[in-house]
């Protein structure tokens, strides 16, 4: 194989002009480098590691949660003593305590660990090189979001040290709860801001970096099927954002400024009439929250979806089946998110005409989605499938997102919604997309491009003890939440719903799942010293350990990959799958390789 | 390491870069503004005790022509770096600034006048609209102003070295503060007005 | 076809229900032939095409569209489903037909963390309501002073309705949004602050003997209302409980509620009736603890 | 882009200058306008008339978007249509709801 690029140094660029660039060719001081790198590898790295750990420490909070839910008010095993006498005193977590975990939890994993993970370090270490450019478009820009981001994270991260702690309102913040919670809330609403600023800097930095630095070749159909999940992502960052970045403001108002905007009039707590001007709504919050946060689960879906499209079918050897067809129905999809945010919202009283059309909206999303899964399942069909551990992840996420995508049905019809809203059987429905769907799809996009980032693959064994446990397990979590939630246990119920009659019948899986979680958590163990193990000591690679056909493989691999990413840019000659063409020796035909 | 397309357009799309990038944060602009223009309808419209102040038009108008005559001056300034007149663009760029610090002494005259007769937030939810709209709108400018401050001083360092690229940011910025100035041609009738 | 869900769901005792769960489970068909037919598919794929069987792929793949027929019998199904169930189904939760000339009406004011219960009396009027006669001890803000409210019942966590009625519960909520939830009703329903939404229904089966209140809450077999929507720090145990009784037995209660009225005081002796009502461990889960909660919740 | 010798730019100017008078204008005009006491639906429907066209001719000729890419043209017809479902979908749930 290949791994010289073609040589057409720049073509169709120019660069007539010296400049002063800080550092351009020169030796990087280590801070630049690092730490204020505007290097998209290195801000993609960074991205990565700190949503890991929000990602650790999301699945920590929600370990103090499961243990609550399975043995409500007993003392917390091991670290209970550490969680602070106005938490858990005596190690026994306080409801107040585990509404701040619950909230928390939502926001973190959204928030601060997948969407960064699959946006800011998937987006920014692959895309540029998937599309042969030498950086993103506006570097420092790059590195800004990044900063941004870290802001916000740490701004969430102090809010639980307030008095008070954290945001306790849940992760959809609802007023007028959130608007008479304490200062937490105030931290939350701050937090978002520059969560959202951060993601709004970033998808423009992104659409900007794909329509206008594509290599010479490299046509909007000749694109990976990653980047183009990653474009319509990042339209839904840039349009369905800023009105939660507007409520956030007004809530903030509310809070800090006494306004009304979510606040009706006559309001009476705890025994006594608040004194404000009223006049508010609470569902305009609702709606400018949905608004953002429907788009919002499909952009932690579709770079899902992109990076196991990109596996299969490398693992498969065979070209996408159905490229075109995905590429619409992304596009189709991410247009059809904004219309259909209410269905978040059917059990606040809504006639009959627009539940209708929200109904109506929620099924036609549903295709787009079927036809993406089809593809991806018949793009087996004919395959010469290698079971190594990016695979395995990938295979799973088919089945795993079919059980979170068909629950959303009977969710988006109206009628079987009312006894389903604000049950387990929504926790169980998001969390087959959101955990063995999209972390499954990370887990695969680590294991994929870890050779890239490092120039070392990571070991198959323990990936593979890490993929069979973490199925099983994470099985053992979320399935049983259907059951639970047919017989109507609502969610966020600090006792899990022991107190209620019609939770009795289905308790005893309380303590399944959460066995199930911690065995989660042990599964990851294997991980985390793979991922440290490997970067040392893992197996050395050549550029293209998978014989993979788009040009992120054509480019010298890290460490020695530079700022710039290729001596020259790429030229491209075809799409992005040529794998085994007919009468060709080699399985496949890279996208930068001339010739037929 | 050179980014492509920071000066000329690239040829299939027929922008540069910055110049898309601009176009795609103002699309962001717009959803955000119209969060809370949306917001202001439905508040309105479903509040029949709704309660519009009387606001001091007389400012507004005022301030209004301050903005309209700050967008032609940044458009000047850009049109002067294309005639190659240093000196006159940053004429026209302080000028920009200087209706744009105008304009902010004027608000400040008038939030003052209603924090005097006892109109904050907390009042009614017309003026929580207001504020909250005004006041977001005055951070643009003063975001805008940051912008310009940095052109006109260390940024503007790139006229020499790049002026082409230079001349795009001057452009941008400009698209930035006209739409600034478009925010309020709407903002105006819609609080001061109806 | 319902047992297949039925077995997981609490039971149904409401007319409009067992539409509802029909279609739920219609769903649930669909959702169960795609997962098992494509997973059939899935394991047999992963099997046949495995490398070591399948050294070369193909580069062209399948090449029949069966995969086009099957995503539009999805669509069909769907629209099936939307157009034929569901749109319908909810045209009559928001207004269902009525054959009682006059629904039994009852107000619920919920507020952190409990249900306050408001029962026209007799006369079929509610007495009029005002915030500022909210307090500690009138939780609807009921003007006793008002004829209209003389005959009034307010009731703290307790619900008993007729039976065959139709029932319409005005909803409305003092304090934040709370989630009215009646699990054997099929009757979910935001209560927001504001706003005052009419929830309808009608029961068909009387709460069965061992399911009424007093007791119920140890041996776990009454009718609860839950609260479904996160309000605060005890939203977990805003637990309210509801009966449904033959019109005798509810007129009867009615008629010891009036007895209890009579001293004709305002607000105080109904509240007090409502303890004495009300089994120990039901009033501990509901009023009592809540007040102390609602404190903290600040 | 526009073109950069000194005829074509002059004539630019000019555009600039009409358009700045005629925005001068319109506001004086919407000003005026408010204090006639027209009803309240006519007041907002020329109140946002005008509006609209000063927007137009900001965005037109201050910010050159008539003979623009077509790219921007996109950007911002997605953009707009958002725009429109963000204001009238919640209004639209608003105003059909349980109860009336
Ligand atoms: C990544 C995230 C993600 C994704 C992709 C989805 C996808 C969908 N969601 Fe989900 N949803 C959430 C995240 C997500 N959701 C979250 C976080 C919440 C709760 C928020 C909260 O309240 O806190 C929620 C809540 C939620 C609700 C509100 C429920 C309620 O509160 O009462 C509804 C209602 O309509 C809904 C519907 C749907 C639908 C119809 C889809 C469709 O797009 C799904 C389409 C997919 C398919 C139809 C699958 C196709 C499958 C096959 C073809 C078979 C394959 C089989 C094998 C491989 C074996 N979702
Ligand atoms: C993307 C979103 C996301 C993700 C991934 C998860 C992941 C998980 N969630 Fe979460 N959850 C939410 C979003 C998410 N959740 C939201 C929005 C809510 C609603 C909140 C609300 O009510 O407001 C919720 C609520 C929620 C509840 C309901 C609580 C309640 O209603 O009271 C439960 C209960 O079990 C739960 C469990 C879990 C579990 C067991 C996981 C597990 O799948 C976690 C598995 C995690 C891992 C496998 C990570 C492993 C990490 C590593 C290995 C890091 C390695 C690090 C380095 C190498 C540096 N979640
Ligand atoms: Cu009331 Cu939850
Ligand atoms: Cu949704």
């Amino acid at each position: 194989m290949s791994d010289d690029p073609v040589d057409k140094s720049g073509a169709g660029h120019s660069h007539g002009h010296d400049h002063d660039h800080a550092g351009g060719h020169h030796e990087e001081s280590w801070i630049r480098k690092y730490v204020f790198s505007t290097d998209h590898k290195m801000i993609g790295l960074q991205y990565g590691i700190t949503a890991l750990c929000f990602l650790l420490f999301g699945f920590c909070l929600m370990l103090l949660m499961r243990w609550q839910l399975a043995y409500p008010g007993s003392v917390v095993p091991l670290i209970g003593g550490w969680l602070g006498e106005a938490n858990a005193p005596g190690g026994i977590i306080l409801p107040a305590f585990y509404n701040q975990l619950g909230a928390m939890h939502g926001t973190i994993m959204v928030f601060l660990a997948i969407v960064p993970l699959a946006v800011g370090a998937f987006g920014n270490y692959v895309l540029p090189l998937q599309i042969g450019a030498p950086d993103m478009a506006f570097p420092k820009l790059n590195m800004m979001s990044y900063w941004v981001y870290f802001v916000g994270g740490i701004v969430m991260l102090v809010s639980f040290f307030l008095p008070g702690g954290a945001a306790n309102s849940g992760w959809t913040s609802y007023a007028p709860l959130s608007v008479i919670a304490t200062t937490g809330q105030t931290a939350w609403l701050f937090g978002m801001v520059f969560l959202i600023t951060s993601s709004l800097l970033g998808s423009m930095n992104m659409i900007v970096t794909i329509i206008q630095l594509r290599a010479p070749g490299m046509t909007f159909m000749r694109l990976p099927f990653f980047v183009w999940s990653q474009f319509v992502t990042s339209f839904l960052l840039l349009l369905a954002f800023p009105p939660l970045e507007a409520a956030s403001v007004m809530q903030l108002m509310d809070r800090l400024a006494g306004s009304s905007f979510f606040m009706p009039s006559g309001l009476f707590v705890s025994g006594q009439a608040l004194e404000y001007a009223g006049g508010g709504s609470p569902l305009l919050w609702q709606h400018l929250f949905w608004f953002l946060a429907h788009p919002e689960v499909y952009v932690l879906i579709l770079p899902a979806m992109g990076i196991v499209a990109e596996i299969i079918a490398n693992n498969t050897r065979k070209p996408l089946w159905g490229y075109k067809p995905m590429v619409y129905s992304t596009i189709f999809l991410g247009f059809m998110s904004f219309i259909v945010w209410a269905h978040h919202m059917f059990m606040t009283g809504m006639g009959t005409v627009i539940s209708a059309f929200f109904q109506t909206t929620t099924m036609i999303i549903s295709i787009p989605s079927v036809v993406i899964l089809t593809a991806l399942l018949i793009s087996l069909w004919g395959g010469s499938i290698r079971f190594n551990t990016p695979m395995l992840f990938s295979l799973a996420f088919l089945p795993m997102f079919g059980i979170g995508g068909l629950t959303g049905l009977p969710l988006g019809l109206a009628p079987a919604d009312i006894h389903l809203h604000d049950t387990y059987y929504v926790i169980g429905h998001f969390h087959y997309v959101v955990a063995p769907g999209t972390i499954f799809a990370i887990f695969a996009g680590i294991y994929y491009w870890f050779p890239k980032f490092t120039g070392r693959k990571m070991s198959e064994g323990l990936g593979k003890l890490h993929f069979w446990l973490s199925f099983i397990f994470i099985n053992g979590v979320f399935a049983p939440m259907f059951i639970q939630g047919l017989a109507g246990v609502s969610r966020r119920l600090y006792d899990g719903g022991l107190s209620y009659s019609h939770a009795q019948p289905v308790l005893h899986w309380n303590v399944f799942m959460s066995m199930a979680a911690f065995g989660l958590f042990l599964a990851q163990l294997p991980f985390v010293f793979n991922f440290f193990w490997s970067m040392k000591k893992g197996e050395k690679v050549g550029s293209n350990p998978w014989g993979a056909t788009t040009i992120d493989w054509a480019c010298t691999t890290s460490p020695p990959l530079g700022h710039g990413n290729f001596e020259h840019i790429p030229t491209v000659y075809r799409g992005p799958y040529e794998y085994s063409p007919p009468g060709a020796d080699d399985d496949f035909l890279p996208q930068h390789v001339p010739g037929s | 390491m050179q980014i492509p397309y920071n000066e000329e357009p690239r040829p299939d799309t027929g922008l540069y870069n910055a110049k898309l990038g601009i176009w795609l944060f103002l699309a962001s602009e717009v959803m955000l503004f119209g969060a809370l223009f949306s917001s202001y309808i439905l508040l309105r419209t479903g509040n029949p005790d709704w309660h519009q102040e009387e606001l001091d038009v007389v400012l507004a108008t005022i301030n209004t022509l301050f903005l309209i005559t700050s967008s032609v001056t940044v458009v000047f300034a850009w049109m002067a770096l294309r005639l190659n007149d240093f000196a006159k663009f940053k004429l026209y760029l302080w000028l920009t600034m200087a209706l744009a610090g105008a304009f902010l002494v004027v608000k400040y005259f008038e939030y003052s006048a209603e924090f005097e007769h006892h109109l904050y937030p907390s009042s009614n939810n017309f003026m929580a609209t207001y504020f909250t709209m005004t006041g977001l709108h005055g951070i643009h400018i003063l975001g805008g102003m940051v912008v310009f401050g940095y052109l006109l001083g260390p940024g503007a360092k790139m006229w020499k070295s790049e002026p082409e690229r230079f001349t795009n940011r001057i452009e941008v910025a400009g698209l930035y503060w006209h739409f600034v100035d478009l925010v309020w041609i709407f903002l105006f009738p819609s609080l001061y007005l109806l | 076809m319902q047992s297949f869900l039925a077995r997981w769901m609490p039971i149904d005792a409401s007319s409009h229900g067992a539409p509802l769960d029909r279609m739920n489970a219609m769903v649930h068909w669909l959702m169960l032939v795609l997962f098992v037919g494509w997973g059939l598919y899935f394991l047999y794929v992963l099997y046949r095409f495995r490398a070591s069987a399948n050294p070369k792929a193909s580069h062209e793949g399948a090449k029949s569209h069966f995969s086009s027929y099957i995503e539009a019998g999805v669509a069909i199904v769907e629209v099936i489903l939307l157009v034929g169930f569901a749109i319908p189904a909810w045209a009559s939760w928001v207004s269902p037909e009525t054959s009682d000339p006059e629904p039994f009406v009852v107000r619920v004011v919920a507020q952190q963390f409990q249900w306050n219960v408001h029962y026209p009396g007799p006369d079929g009027v509610f007495g009029p309501t005002d915030v500022s006669l909210l307090s500690n001890t009138n939780f609807v803000g009921l003007d006793r002073a008002d004829p209209a409210a003389a005959d009034d019942v307010v009731m703290i966590n307790q619900m008993p309705l007729p039976v065959d009625r139709d029932i319409t519960v005005m909803l409305s909520s003092k304090d934040v949004i709370h989630g009215f939830f009646l699990p054997q009703m099929r009757v979910k329903q935001d209560a927001v602050p504001g706003l005052a939404i009419p929830v309808r229904f009608r029961a068909v089966t009387a709460t069965p003997a061992d399911g009424l209140f007093p007791g119920c809450f140890q041996t776990k077999t009454c009718w609860e209302i839950a609260c479904a929507q996160l309000c605060g720090l005890t939203h977990y145990r805003m637990q309210g409980y509801y009966t449904i009784q033959s019109q005798d037995s509810f007129d009867a209660w009615m008629d010891e509620q009036q007895a209890l009225l009579q001293p004709a005081q305002p607000a105080q002796p109904a509240q007090a009736t409502d303890e004495a009502q009300a089994d120990s461990s039901a009033a501990a889960a509901g009023g009592t603890e809540a007040d102390e909660h609602a404190d903290a919740s600040q | 882009m526009a073109g950069h010798s000194p005829e074509e730019i002059s004539a630019e100017r000019r555009v600039y200058v009409t358009v700045f008078a005629s925005l001068g204008v319109l506001t004086l005009v919407t000003v005026a306008v408010a204090s006639l006491d027209l009803s309240t639906g006519a007041a907002i429907f020329v109140a946002l008339a005008i509006a609209s066209v000063k927007g137009s001719l900001v965005a037109c000729y201050f910010m050159h978007l008539i003979g623009e890419r077509k790219l921007i043209y996109a950007v911002l017809a997605l953009t707009f249509f958002f725009f429109l479902v963000l204001i009238f979908l919640p209004l639209a749930a608003q105003a059909d709801r349980m109860g009336g």
